[in-house]
């Protein structure tokens, strides 16, 4: 692969490159585990705007961007971040004020619609959520999706069994594919040519990421192609599907990366208090992402002596015995 | 012997974790939950199976998970997949008749069913919940499902701002006529009683009260009334599955407090 | 777990327990590689009939069961074997003698019918097969479905993309779903209570055997379950899905397993030769098969000199320069 | 410089590798396709991407595979999974798109629909096939299909016995009006020529002729007649692309023979 052709490069790149305002995205990860914070704090910076935003249950990273603003429309399963916030707080408050359009579905529904966009087909079948306003409130009109040809008409369309009643099932739901323009990941090990290695949970992660047109990834280790050819059967996402591979250390932090360190509890919690307040989260988010360059400023702001505390312990992969209460 | 000295935490978990079975494959959230999966595992049902709708199953948990999506979950387990995996695990009939799940929520009705999603209107809401998750999947997926509630009235209501998790819709044969498999919420354990859903009429009545609490007090903090003619009194934990509640599974008291 | 309960057991008393005759079976591996073939064998020897079998493409082991006779019904992708046999041989002549009743999908769709079963929906939706007579010939008539409770009234349903043009798609193609009584499988590791680990490709398998009411897993290494858990994210199929666990080494063989050894092309050759005639093929499967107590004789006829000589090479899993022409 | 000493198979797999580009994402079967695909690999497209329906992506060929579920195609791949992730990255149109396939079949007709299913009747066949394999879903969803064929009468007939892999079906956007995206054979590589498709009627002409061959040979070996005005000679292979592929994509002549 020639120079100009290669797909490492910086995170700050990589989000000018494959980004736009308007774009629809999603972002990897489970509530306080392996979200793509660099990435995450990165489109902040470059100060995007109306992102359409695909989500399960993306905790800080989706509260971090809906707080700075960055999202005109989310699409979601659950909004919530372990102990510091059972609801996400900006999320929460965007919602009550009006200020974000939000359409709401479960946390399968919204696998199954990247799996279904990851497969290249229009839907996904599920018996999940006869009877549930999910599938009755529309947080997007019908007005609006008609007017908007990048997402479907409908949120949901019920069939009859066409198989009779096999799987003892009358009726079928079908959830409806997303192919985003952009996915971006966290995962620990990535080589130059894009293929990733997750230890660990994936989520959903590798569903989003063939869904996509674009993937940018984030790493712990960038690695040689050869490095992970020797056990291919653990590399769940090949390189076909991604288009930029950018090594950053603790670019999931203040999320959890297991083998690598966990969630900072210290950073979370204050995260939480100064999301209650309009003004203090300014200043919160002044500090911390825009008053830094890039993803080591934040590092450097939270010192060597949080990240020593939040190192994996080597034989559970988290920090044993750390302070989260 | 009983103890005399427990929290309605401790309570809650272990009546929860009595509901549970040898054998049965248990879909744990978060907090409490856990707790009362893990006190199962630990207590009475030593070879049921703790899995999450992460992905991870009978992992070995050292330390309680904050978040189903915690490092915790991932430590020791037999397998480490994803959201896919764990949802089809309850919809797939073979793996999922053996399933209970624990969940919780904002407001619960008659029937079971429950709200996480939204107070107020759903399009301008007075407080916005986290909404479904997995709530919704399991309620519709789970033969067996334990509601852990707080009792007030503004949480028992006669009817729900947001129906997230499907109950019995409402009642009389209406959850399956909606096209779910039979299953949804059929125990309610809160910080006064342990109420069922009657698996005729799909209505909820009072099963068993706590030491201290009566019947009345129950109804004077829900919305609805209930049937109690079949209430008694609940056994409090024993000294056994007390200390190993607290002792082997929360020993770090991040959810005991 | 008690004793009583373990699912440790001989891959005889294992096939005793879960196989009936007409009962609707599936086997996982991929033409010439992990076929179940101790299992299979002892299928044939424990003489069940009128099978229900499904497969994608495997060779070596669907050939072997019809030749014996055992299979009734077969729903089916691909019957060929590689070199040896472009269309598998007894089935070949089984088809065109008319003694077995076939239906014809594609590898996909078999493939997806198993993931329906898995997931536990009716179906699921695929873009293939449009204008294909995989779709307007069915190898079993609608009479013949709509008597057999077992299966499905319709081969697949073709119904209008309900979310308009979606994917570029007008149609949507629906394959039903696959869940088959018993589902045999082999599978480098496995601990005693069922979890396996794959190296290399697993084909279909982990979707064959989610489908399953019962797997039986034959292994080439059985293990305590604590040896599997270092590294979770590489156990494909966790114990929930499992029946019984049977410890027998060279039990894919004469096909091939990925690092530990490779099909053997003499007995492949020697079997495609036979298959070619009724009486020789009766000789042949008297000698190897009914001529043999356990697959260890299987493995005693062949000798010590052809397991050498397919031994894997311990950096690239297969046996380096081979006689395979 | 032309080489003078080749034989047909190496000119079939010479002529297919020239079709594939670099970038191009290659799916393999077995036989002449997989060294047809090593040889473009090895030759004139060094950035491809060789990957199989097995579920195997750039895989470290050091010795040709004789199925696609041959442990050689495991070896030093890029990833390992299955035939799910395989079908779905040609069924996503994002990777899809991208995807150049190479097929056999024992029949095609004028709109490159293949069979590999049966000849005579499909319920009583005079002689039945290995069936689709993953060649119906192939030629449904990838938009540039190579078939490999002997130019035989009984090969190139006017009418399939049974039609497994559909091309352009009848011609004249009945591809698209059954519901298919555009894509299937758009070129045919034999023995004696190289046909193509015409994008705009769905029918087959026949583009280049190999040298000793002529349009009337090849017509007097097909059911059907085909186009051959716009017909050149092939250009043989050179001697650097015999010697890669003798010596670099199969130097123990298992495909060769």
């Amino acid at each position: 692969m020639d120079k100009e052709n290669s797909k490492v490069m910086t995170v700050e790149t990589a989000v000018k490159r494959f980004m736009n305002d308007g774009s629809h995205i999603s972002i990897g990860g489970f509530t306080l585990n392996r979200n793509p914070m660099a990435a995450v704090y990165e489109i902040i910076r470059q100060r995007f705007k109306n992102l359409h935003l695909y989500a399960h249950s993306n905790g800080t990273g989706v509260d971090e961007l809906i707080g700075a603003g960055c999202v005109g429309k989310l699409e979601i399963a659950y909004a919530g971040n372990g102990k510091t916030a059972a609801t996400c707080i900006r999320f929460r408050k965007a919602v009550q004020e009006g200020t974000l359009k939000v359409e709401d579905y479960s946390n399968f529904m919204m696998s199954l619609r990247f799996l279904a966009g990851a497969m290249g087909v229009p839907f996904m079948p599920t018996l999940s959520g006869f009877g549930s306003e999910i599938i009755t409130a529309w947080g997007f009109s019908k007005e609006m999706r008609q007017a908007d040809p990048e997402i479907p008409d409908d949120k949901l369309v019920i069939i009859d069994n066409p198989f009779g009643m096999k799987q003892d099932a009358s009726k079928v739901l079908l959830v409806p594919a997303i192919n985003p323009d952009v996915t971006f990941i966290h995962v620990q090990k990535a080589d130059t040519m894009g293929t990733c290695r997750i230890d660990g949970l994936t989520f959903a992660d590798v569903e989003q990421a063939k869904a996509s047109k674009h993937v940018v990834v984030t790493c712990e280790e960038l690695v040689e192609p050869d490095a992970l050819r020797e056990f291919p059967e653990r590399n769940q996402i090949p390189f076909l599907h991604v288009s930029a591979v950018c090594h950053v250390p603790y670019g999931a932090y203040p999320t959890a990366v297991y083998h690598h360190y966990d969630y900072d509890a210290v950073y979370l919690r204050a995260y939480a208090a100064a999301a209650k307040d309009d003004d203090k989260f300014l200043t919160f988010q002044k500090k911390y992402l825009y008053g830094v360059p890039n993803h080591q400023g934040l590092l450097n702001l939270a010192g060597q002596e949080r990240l020593k505390a939040i190192k994996a312990d080597a034989r559970t992969g988290y920090a044993v015995n750390m302070k989260r209460g | 012997m009983q103890a005399q000295d427990y929290s309605l935490k401790e309570m809650m978990a272990i009546m929860a974790a009595r509901e549970i079975k040898n054998g049965d494959i248990v879909f744990a959230g978060t907090g409490i939950s856990m707790l009362a999966a893990a006190a199962a595992k630990n207590i009475n049902a030593p070879e049921c199976v703790i899995f999450f709708e992460t992905g991870a199953i009978d992992s070995a948990i050292e330390e309680l998970p904050l978040s189903v999506g915690d490092p915790r979950v991932m430590y020791g387990s037999a397998s480490n997949a994803g959201l896919l995996e764990a949802f089809a695990t309850m919809q797939n009939r073979i793996t999922g008749d053996k399933v209970i799940a624990i969940l919780g929520a904002a407001q619960i009705d008659r029937y079971g069913n429950l709200n996480t999603t939204a107070i107020g209107d759903y399009h301008q809401p007075d407080i916005r919940f986290s909404g479904s998750g997995g709530g919704c999947d399991v309620a519709s997926f789970v033969p067996r499902c334990i509601a852990f509630m707080q009792h007030e009235k503004r949480k028992f209501v006669e009817k729900l701002d947001y129906l997230t998790s499907p109950g019995q819709l409402q009642g009389g044969g209406s959850r399956e006529a909606a096209g779910l498999r039979p299953g949804g919420v059929n125990v309610v354990i809160t910080n006064m009683a342990v109420m069922r859903i009657d698996s005729e009429s799909g209505e909820m009545y009072l099963d068993r009260y706590y030491p201290g609490v009566t019947p009345e007090i129950i109804l004077d903090n829900m919305q609805f009334s209930v049937d109690v003619s079949k209430a008694k009194q609940a056994k409090p934990p024993t000294e056994t599955e007390l200390t190993t509640l607290r002792q082997k599974c929360d020993p770090q008291r991040l959810i005991l407090g």
